[in-house]
């Protein structure tokens, strides 16, 4: 069951993503990525993080998302032009973005081995509950990581605040 | 005096640089020009107790002195290896502290009159005890990082005198070129350093000399890399072949500062550099090769060119770069104590000649062409006599100081083992000839002759003095020339060679640091063949002498009359072989362009990004052959990361282990 | 006082002044000076320097369950990335006088980017350092684009921000693939577990993945593209900044996770740190040749010096570090002191911006152009200033190590170097040609911008007369990152 | 049936890929930000995929930090795309590049 869904929300995932690329218009291009973003969710929950299926729905497709769809409204952006400001991106960078592909799956893939299969019964006996791992590692182990995206949040909001007022 | 008290020669003239450039500005001119001055004394006062010390029968061969800045710690100290801000001071440093006290206090004491007109008096005096600070640390200093910071010091107060005149594009450039092609000479310098400290952990000379020295199986090899290395440096600080270039356009700044440091002192620290680190060269025959055929050939090429410049300073800088190529090659054939004593009466004749040169500006109002000069002996006895002394000095005519010197480089060129000695010899000679024709060229058609120059009354010339009429310079100016005159005289007399009746009295005294332990073994010849050497010489100097004569007082127009039989040759040498354009040509052009056409290729998106735009930007002032390296746009920069990351990554996988 | 409030108290300081000011400065009526909002950050770095200060007598401390690792390393760059936003709030305190009303944010900003730099440096939890990466980075991002009415500002703020947000995703990625060969985000841990790893080039491709990241933020070539024009279009006071703390602070982490994290992968890394130095030097030299902007131009030699310092880590193990730190040191020294006195002169117009529009300055400000003269010399690298002993520690350290073509680029390159640094000097102290006579006329030096000068060109001096005080600290901080020497610690906390 | 871990970390570059790629080719500001989430989700499932391989809950927690910087820069990316609005009327990349050589 679990290679049907990693089959049927990976193929959906990259369809996603490819469909994300090829849109002009920036809300499909949004929605095709939290098509891509709710496939992830599946396959998070396949993998044993239940939790962060369910946060990934919640924040990424529902907070993040929704805010870009926002800003998009917000700023009227209609279909963008293909203008050809830069062939580099092309020469230069579609080869470079080719050739990371090429090398991280190479490495992946022989290394495929070592890494074993995923064992999702085996992880289910094993966590007795998600929540309650999460919780202690981030609340003890990771506390001040946890603590310090306070000021990274304050930062955003003054960030948010500074920038998008108006000058005087 | 004890050893401990060494650290205040060097920081005397920092203090009067110090309190100069902070307070100058508001300070009356008397007072400005004693704070530079009763330093510089002192030096020089502690400079000659220093030599009774030192002469002192018992007194140690070197004293060193180690201070410590903000506590007791080293200098640096890099794990496990570590530099004390340390002088030391031996037979050779002394001869070049006096050399740079002395003829640095005559040279202060001269700027009082010369520059008394100019503004920004206290900038000068400030950089020029600046520049006696740096010049001596790196004399004092008793390893090669030491030396290295007076080094590079000196060239930066160099390129601020040079550009003194900052207002005058010339000397602005000026000063910028003598920088740049420093900076060449000091990358041979650097990496000489780090090869000593990878081979020997130190940059102490004392250390790196005694594990030369314990060590006799060294031969080439690595010492003959580090040796070129220093020969690279010095060549750049010494104007050299083929770093020559800058010297002449140093002349840009004011003629005080010519003397002391792009004649008497700083010019001839690559020489010094060479002769303190001695034991290294004698090791490698190659080095010391390179270092005389550089001397020759610069010392025959400066002549030529000196021959038929037409500004008297710019005469008496291709002269400087000829001489110091005599030093080179007396270095060269391994006769380190005859490099050392030319460096010596060379201080006192040119400085004497530069700052006469500087009188007769001073007395023509910034009149440097010496077309437009002639007859001045009557208007400027003084200037006239002294120069006259320097004149004879730089010839080669006995007994003045040049003689002896001059006769010791050719005939220990002459005995040397060196394959070519002889031929060196012999270019050396030639020179010889070259030297006394073009000096007597200046002296006669600065001196004698038609009276060539307007008499100006308001004028605002070169050095802008403004008083109008031609004059002898004041006491100030002339009491400096006339002590200067007097050591070109009897300055060669502590080197008399014993064929001639003398001691040789420097070479004892430089004996214990100069020796040779090498096996530089010199043919044993007899007095009469260096008697016989030295009329040879003597017979070339009055060669010159009458060519001059016979050309620029006899018969005023021949030279003008060769000249135009040999058009091309002689627009070659006054072009000064178009050394200038061609490093233009060959060196700088190139590497703009192939900055411009690499990073345009290999960086840009320019070539590829927007054409409007990149028009634009291209008619805007960039020229044709700039490419934009970056296009400004965020997709291409985007590229760029990503290729870059692959590459990378590439790199790190499949990459080889070093 | 508990271990885990004593190992962060710098942050904490600063955190605390940061919200301070934040809140304060609505609070402000809006015609009123911020000023005084700048003295209590500038009161507040101060603390928090000395707070770090304090902290070096307590040896290693571990904190918040080891995510936190207070040793001479970090102290080091504690205090270092303090006095970097000491000299840019001095010199920046004038700065929007008259012109913007969010000068209290400005400060704000600062100082939590600052925490997040100096939490980038003593979090030894790569999760920890991600945190405190995107502090700095957001922080700079936004700091970047404030003069907002200019749109070369927002445009080097939106072209930092996504190429940023770029690099960041590539860091994220190797840290992803670290803990995927090492089972830990620890950097002690990864180091332990990389012996007994099954997926070696994971981990190389893990590594590969965090250079990327940390490169572009230090803009070492080729992830540099993006420095000039930030540069050009952020105020010069930011850029001051940003072409320091955050690099500091990128380059400490770079050393810890390399010396500490990777030791065992050094053959493969340092040949690749090798030929990113090479090609940074080069880049970055041959860029500036052929600038006219200033900005820029100190833009493409902030690239040449990422590359000398990154030369500084392929000498591993023996003098890497204490180079690296050192030349970081004194990089940002007369980085910051440069960008201090074109703050000055540009004011907050910026509209002296080419080496032609800095002509005659000598003639008008002769001490402004001697300062700044002074600051061109030590970046170009003679003796008695920092920049000369950086380069030459860092050169020497490459040597020892056997990289002798390295040695040989990186002084070919500071060859190349002089001929810019010099057009500029050059210019200072030229005449001035007839037009736009007034351009200069408009400069007042604050006391507090003359203080700020005042200690980047007596910290640049004191580096080249004595820097073992400096060198010192940089080896006691190397020996507390060297390998092998996390274990040997003693735990303060738990 | 148990899938390879591979397979995930091959998808992840997929998407991760595909991320740079659009970074490159898309044109709209909002859209290039866009990429770049999806570089980092891409990111998130190779660390949801290398915590169930270890058993190791940190791989999650990273998740959970790289939402909560994703949903900052944000607001912060989204502010300054405004600002740039602002200024130049427009949101094509191509036509900010007032900086350049």
């Amino acid at each position: 069951m679990q290679l049907a869904l990693f089959i049927i929300f990976g193929l959906l995932a990259v369809a996603g993503a490819i469909n994300f690329l090829l849109q002009r218009h920036p809300i499909n291009s949004a929605l095709s990525l939290i098509v891509v973003m709710m496939s992830l969710a599946v396959l998070y929950w396949s993998l044993g993080a239940e939790f962060l299926a369910a946060a990934q729905v919640i924040v990424y497709s529902g907070a993040v998302m929704v805010l870009f769809v926002f800003v998009v409204m917000l700023l009227n952006a209609g279909e963008e032009e293909r203008t050809h400001g830069s062939r580099a991106a092309y020469f230069a960078g579609i080869p470079g973005a080719t050739a990371i592909f090429c090398l991280l799956s190479f490495v992946f893939l022989t290394n495929g081995k070592a890494f074993g299969s995923t064992d999702l019964i085996n992880h289910l006996t094993h966590t007795t509950n998600n929540i309650a791992e999460i919780s202690q590692v981030l609340f003890r182990d990771l506390l001040l990581p946890f603590e310090v995206t306070s000021v990274l949040i304050l930062v955003a909001i003054l960030g948010a605040v500074v920038l998008a007022r108006k000058e005087q | 005096m004890p050893a401990d008290f060494l650290w205040l020669i060097p920081l005397l003239p920092f203090t009067g640089f110090l309190i100069n450039g902070t307070l100058g500005r508001r300070l009356p001119r008397p007072l400005v020009a004693a704070i530079a001055l009763i330093p510089t004394a002192l030096s020089a006062i502690l400079w000659i107790s220093l030599w009774f010390s030192m002469k002192a029968p018992g007194a140690p061969e070197s004293i060193q002195s180690v201070a410590s800045l903000f506590g007791n710690t080293s200098w640096i100290a890099i794990s496990g290896f570590h530099v004390d801000f340390a002088f030391s001071v031996d037979h050779l440093t002394l001869i070049m502290l006096g050399v740079v006290t002395c003829v640095g206090f005559l040279i202060h004491l001269y700027s009082v009159g010369y520059m008394a007109h100019e503004e920004g008096y206290w900038r000068f005096f400030a950089y020029l005890n600046l520049f006696m600070f740096f010049m001596l640390v790196l004399v004092l200093a008793a390893n090669f990082l030491l030396l290295f910071v007076g080094w590079e010091g000196v060239g930066l107060a160099s390129y601020l005198l040079i550009g003194f005149y900052f207002k005058k594009d010339s000397a602005a450039n000026a000063g910028k070129k003598a920088f740049v092609v420093n900076r060449i000479g000091d990358f041979g310098f650097l990496l000489a350093m780090f090869l000593l400290i990878a081979h020997f952990g130190s940059l102490d000379f004392t250390t790196i000399f005694t594990a030369v020295n314990q060590h006799p199986e060294w031969q080439g090899g690595f010492l003959t890399a580090i040796a070129l290395l220093l020969v690279v440096g010095a060549t750049g600080k010494s104007a050299q072949i083929p770093l020559y270039v800058w010297l002449p356009d140093a002349m840009e700044g004011p003629t005080p500062v010519s003397a002391l440091i792009h004649a008497a002192t700083m010019v001839t620290a690559g020489i010094y550099m060479v002769a303190r680190s001695h034991a290294i060269f004698d090791r490698s025959p190659y080095a010391l090769g390179v270092v005389a055929i550089i001397g020759a050939a610069t010392a025959l090429f400066a002549a030529c060119i000196g021959m038929v410049q037409h500004d008297i300073k710019r005469v008496l800088a291709y002269s400087t770069v000829s001489q110091l190529g005599y030093m080179f090659l007396a270095c060269g054939v391994g006769a380190y104590t005859a490099g050392v004593f030319h460096l010596l009466t060379h201080a006192f004749f040119k400085a004497l000649l530069f700052l006469a040169a500087g009188s007769v500006i001073h007395a023509l109002s910034g009149e440097q062409d010496m077309r437009k000069m002639g007859g001045l002996r009557k208007r400027i006895p003084v200037t006239f006599w002294t120069m006259t002394m320097g004149v004879f000095a730089i010839a080669g005519l006995p007994p003045l100081a040049g003689f002896f010197s001059k006769d010791e480089i050719l005939f220990r060129a002459f005995v040397s083992p060196n394959p070519i000695g002889k031929l060196l010899w012999l270019v050396g000679l030639i020179t010889a000839g070259m030297t006394s024709f073009y000096m007597f060229r200046l002296w006669f058609k600065t001196f004698f002759g038609a009276e060539r120059f307007e008499e100006h009354h308001d004028s605002h010339g070169h050095d802008a003095h403004g008083h109008g009429g031609v004059h002898e310079s004041p006491l100030v100016m002339t009491l400096p020339l006339m002590v200067l005159a007097l050591l070109s005289i009897i300055g060669g007399w502590v080197g008399v060679p014993e064929a001639l009746g003398g001691h040789d009295e420097i070479g004892a005294f430089l004996e214990p640091v100069l020796s040779s332990t090498g096996v530089t073994v010199t043919e044993v010849v007899s007095h009469g063949t260096e008697i016989g050497l030295a009329a040879i010489s003597v017979l070339v100097a009055l060669t010159g002498l009458f060519a001059a004569y016979v050309l620029y007082y006899k018969k005023p127009g021949t030279a003008a009359t060769y000249a135009q039989r040999f058009p091309a040759l002689y627009r070659l040498v006054e072009n000064k072989f178009y050394i200038d354009e061609l490093y233009q040509a060959v060196i700088i052009t190139p590497l703009l362009m192939f900055t411009r056409i690499v990073l345009g290729i290999a960086i840009d998106g320019g070539v590829v990004g927007g054409s409007a735009a990149a028009a634009t930007a291209t008619t805007r002032g960039l020229g044709s052959l700039v490419r934009r390296v970056q296009s400004g746009n965020i997709r291409s920069y985007a590229g760029w990361l990503a290729l870059g990351a692959a590459a990378v990554i590439a790199v790190m996988i499949f990459g080889y282990t070093h | 006082m508990s271990p885990n409030v004593l190992a962060l108290l710098p942050e904490i300081i600063l955190t605390i002044t940061g919200v301070l000011v934040m809140v304060a400065e609505p609070v402000l009526p809006a015609g009123q000076s911020r000023k005084p909002l700048g003295v209590l950050a500038i009161l507040g770095t101060l603390a928090a320097g000395f707070a770090s200060w304090y902290q070096l007598g307590f040896g290693t401390i571990h904190a918040y369950f080891n995510t936190i690792q207070v040793d001479s390393f970090s102290v080091f760059f504690h205090l270092l990335i303090a006095a970097i936003v000491l000299v840019t709030l001095l010199s920046s305190l004038d700065y929007f006088e008259g012109h913007a009303s969010h000068a209290g944010e400005y400060f704000a900003l600062t100082l939590f980017g600052a925490t997040g730099m100096m939490l980038m440096t003593c979090s030894v939890e790569l999760l920890m350092v991600f945190v405190g990466l995107e502090i700095s980075s957001i922080s700079t991002y936004i700091l970047a684009g404030f003069r907002k009415g200019q749109a070369s500002a927002t445009e080097s703020s939106i072209k930092y921000f996504l190429l940023g947000s770029f690099a960041t995703a590539f860091f994220l990625y190797g840290i992803a693939l670290a803990f995927g060969s090492t089972g830990s985000t620890r950097i002690d841990v990864i180091s332990q577990n990389l012996a007994s790893t099954a997926t070696p080039t994971l981990a190389l491709l893990s590594l590969a993945l965090i250079i990327i990241g940390i490169g572009f933020k230090v803009s070492a070539a080729p992830f540099h593209v993006w420095t000039p024009d930030v540069y050009q279009g952020a105020p010069a006071p930011v850029v001051g900044l940003m072409s320091t703390a955050p690099k500091a602070a990128a380059f400490a982490v770079l050393l810890r996770i390399l010396f500490s994290g990777f030791p065992s992968y050094e053959p493969r890394w340092a040949s690749l740190i090798w030929i990113i130095a090479a090609l940074s030097m080069t880049v970055g030299n041959l860029g500036a040749l052929l600038q006219r902007d200033v900005k820029r131009m100190l833009a493409y030699s902030s690239i040449a010096h990422a590359g000398y310092l990154l030369v500084a880590y392929t000498a591993f193990p023996a003098d890497g570090i204490a180079s690296a730190c050192f030349y970081t040191a004194a990089y940002a020294a007369m980085n910051v002191g440069a960008f201090t006195v074109i703050t000055q002169i540009g004011g907050y117009r910026e509209n002296v911006r080419t080496i032609e529009d800095y002509s005659g300055l000598a003639l008008k400000r002769p001490v402004l152009a001697a300062v700044l003269g002074f600051f061109l010399l030590s970046l170009i690298g003679i003796p008695f200033t920092g920049g000369f002993f950086g380069k030459f520690y860092v050169f020497s350290a490459a040597l020892h190590a056997g990289h002798v073509w390295l040695a040989v680029i990186g002084l070919l390159n500071s060859g190349i170097a002089c001929f810019y640094y010099l057009r500029l000097l050059a210019s200072l102290y030229s005449r001035r040609p007839a037009i736009e006579d007034n351009l200069f006329d408009g400069i007042t030096v604050t006391l507090p911008a003359a203080l700020a000068l005042t200690i980047t060109a007596a910290a640049t001096l004191l580096l080249g007369i004595a820097p073992n005080q400096v060198l010192s600290l940089a080896q006691r901080s190397a020996a507390a990152t060297a390998p092998g020497s996390a274990n040997s610690t003693t735990n303060a906390s738990r | 049936m148990t899938v390879p871990i591979s397979y995930y970390l091959v998808l992840a570059a997929v998407l991760f890929s595909i991320g740079v790629a659009s970074f490159l080719i898309k044109r709209n500001i909002i859209t290039i930000f866009m990429s770049i989430e999806l570089m980092l989700n891409a990111v998130n499932l190779t660390f949801v995929a290398f915590a169930h391989m270890w058993h190791q809950i940190t791989g999650q927690i990273f998740v959970f930090f790289v939402m909560v910087v994703a949903a900052a820069e944000a607001a912060v990316g989204l502010a300054i795309i405004i600002a740039i609005f602002r200024t130049r009327r427009t949101l094509n990349v191509d036509q900010v590049n007032l900086l350049k050589n």
